[in-house]
């Protein structure tokens, strides 16, 4: 049976990957972010993980909204890189791991998950920046991916709820894969920040440590929050903090956290969490 | 049902992108996505008006752009993500956009800020 | 609160929209299958239901496998007429009602079903066959309609009992709209056939009875009825037939069938069945 | 988990629409989709081999169309209903692909059904 070795919960704020790609990994404004990172890059590559399966969401990359997908999993052997609106970035293309993907959509979709699967899918910031973050591209990548897109931008979104019974999903469908088959989890986005209206720039950094609390300890009243609280209390823009459900969902009742990390420079809390399943 | 939004707890300086919302800036999000290859923001940039001509604004959308009304965009339906395309053909980029919206000029914001080099 | 006033499973077959454009309904060929639709016509013209939800598949019109979605909802004022490969048909175009498509979406993606929301889709043979059998255009359209498509050709498809559900969902949605506001919900597809493979052209006339049979009486068989059992009994493209659970899933548990036909000239058997809530 | 197929249950002259087989066809069901216009099927009739170059078939797949090889494109993953696009481009409707597919002429295909003239 296949076993999920790392759950992950991320920001992808798009900045990072302009910071990334200009080398400003130790600049006095971006080490207290990348430096964090550099444990888990080590931890990920003692783990070793077969595929790592990146919860994100599109920005306008892929899909607009004359057809827009709820839950969109990628089935392809290779992902190109898109342009955003801003340019191409200059990495290589993602590789992807088309017969674990199949498996996952068929266990998926006989599971009452209603996915629109993409043979074709181009990846933007909000996948790659957590790739970034946390694999290193040299010489080549180092394991194959999945992108799971969810819609967090166009009301209604799926409830949190729903996010975490996919990721408990998800993780039936890695137990009943090959042997010695090992995935990372990622959930990815946030954290508190707003991008638009005139309540641009809000911030709540109290919310987003308890939010890393209740990640790791207790998931619960995440599951029970509304769109409506958490664009209250977060902004609106970090409704999409429900992609982290996934994850979680995906790992056991109880888990270990390996590394945490806060950074609030401009507008985005940018948090860090890393868990492993603690097996009962 | 659990309903997640509350229409009776309006967030203020905030518009949520529903449904309804998205139909209204339908034709501006289309705008926005296009933008996605150096030829399309290069025609843009070069001739608005005839690059808008493409989509199907109503003269208010189009004067939302050309007076580059970044918040009134917002307040008729553009996506912020699809907007940001739009904006940053204009050399807004995203803290530029955010700042217009809150009314404030881009140093001003800046000073609200941590770290004011982490852009 | 709103209504489901009508039940309706039909098949889509492409010849049919041919012999119509032709003017063909009365021709020894087609009138016993035409002719079985005018009282269906007059029921429905009495009825007078606000809003048709048609549950269809698109056979390559506007979706392809690079993004193939499992469940599609249109919430547009405007449905235009779509080329399927053969030219485009010419019919006006579709009107829609995007008040209640948006309330619709609401409602099931809030109670876990995964849509792809369209707000840009074209029309094709699945979803204007059964119209044009059922309505007139002339001079207008007399009603508004929701198009829901069902992936129901890249496996995996959406078990029965998904499809069910989701009828059972609509009803609901339905019961929480307006006053007053009444819905005919149709089940398109199928019947027996197969277009595919050295078995082209196998039939199951015996199956299509005991179907029609079924999801008025019971339909219990048929929301357990795996794909495999489906394929194997009526035929690989039959498979589609479970999107008239999805119909079947809206109405009462026990129905009053007001129409029912059945007439296999030529690779597909073509049925027809009308259904009416009996009121507990 | 309720399987819905059984790889145990070969289905005698039928070939499954699964995710595998749809990879396998991508390029033949990606040049199908793609005749959705009487431009797109003129020049694909005009000129075929120059037509197919826009796509990224294998020259497998290109020669299943040259040799208008219907079955060994279904046997090779593609779609019924993306195929039947490609075939009625060269005259083959539904019922003569079935036909081809099954090893007959349309007429004695035609002699096995009640009502010939339902086409
Ligand atoms: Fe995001
Ligand atoms: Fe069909």
């Amino acid at each position: 049976m296949g076993k999920i070795v790392a759950g992950i919960g991320t920001s992808h704020v798009p900045s990072i990957g302009v910071a990334y790609d200009k080398g400003q990994q130790k600049s006095e404004a971006w080490s207290p972010l990348f430096d964090a990172y550099e444990p888990v890059q080590k931890w990920l590559s003692e783990i070793k993980p077969d595929v790592a399966i990146i919860t994100y969401n599109d920005h306008g990359c892929d899909f607009f909204f004359d057809k827009y997908p709820t839950f969109a999993i990628g089935a392809a052997d290779k992902y190109p890189i898109g342009d955003e609106g801003f340019g191409m970035r200059q990495l290589p293309p993602v590789p992807g791991d088309t017969a674990f993907s199949w498996h996952l959509i068929n266990e998926l979709v006989y599971n009452e998950f209603d996915i629109t699967v993409c043979q074709e899918l181009k990846m933007e910031h909000g996948f790659l920046v957590p790739m970034n973050l946390c694999f290193s591209q040299e010489p080549s990548w180092p394991l194959k991916f999945v992108p799971l897109a969810v819609n967090v931008i166009q009301h209604p979104l799926p409830t949190a709820a729903r996010c975490f019974k996919l990721g408990r999903a998800i993780r039936n469908a890695v137990e009943d894969y090959n042997d010695d088959f090992t995935v990372a989890i990622f959930g990815t986005g946030g954290m508190s920040h707003q991008l638009s209206g005139e309540r641009f720039g809000y911030l709540n950094s109290e919310f987003d440590e308890w939010f890393l609390d209740q990640i790791e300890g207790d998931p619960s009243a995440l599951i029970s929050m509304t769109h409506q609280e958490l664009m209250e209390r977060a902004g609106v823009e970090a409704v999409e903090l429900i992609m982290w459900l996934v994850m979680r969902g995906a790992m056991s009742d109880q888990v270990e956290r390996i590394h945490r990390n806060y950074y609030v420079p401009m507008t985005t809390g940018m948090g860090l969490i890393t868990l492993e399943n603690v097996v009962p | 049902m659990s309903q997640q939004l509350d229409p009776d707890r309006k967030i203020e300086g905030s518009y949520i992108f529903t449904g309804p919302m998205s139909q209204k800036g339908y034709a501006l999000n289309k705008l926005g996505a296009s933008l996605v290859s150096d030829d399309a923001r290069a025609s843009f940039k070069a001739d608005e008006d005839s690059y808008m001509e493409r989509f199907e604004l109503t003269e208010t959308q189009k004067k939302l752009i050309r007076d580059r009304n970044w918040i009134g965009c917002v307040k008729g339906g553009a996506n912020i993500y699809f907007l940001y395309k739009i904006t940053s053909v204009f050399g807004d980029s995203l803290y530029k956009l955010g700042a217009k919206q809150a009314g404030m000029s881009y140093e001003e914001f800046l000073r609200t800020r941590k770290i004011s080099g982490a852009t």
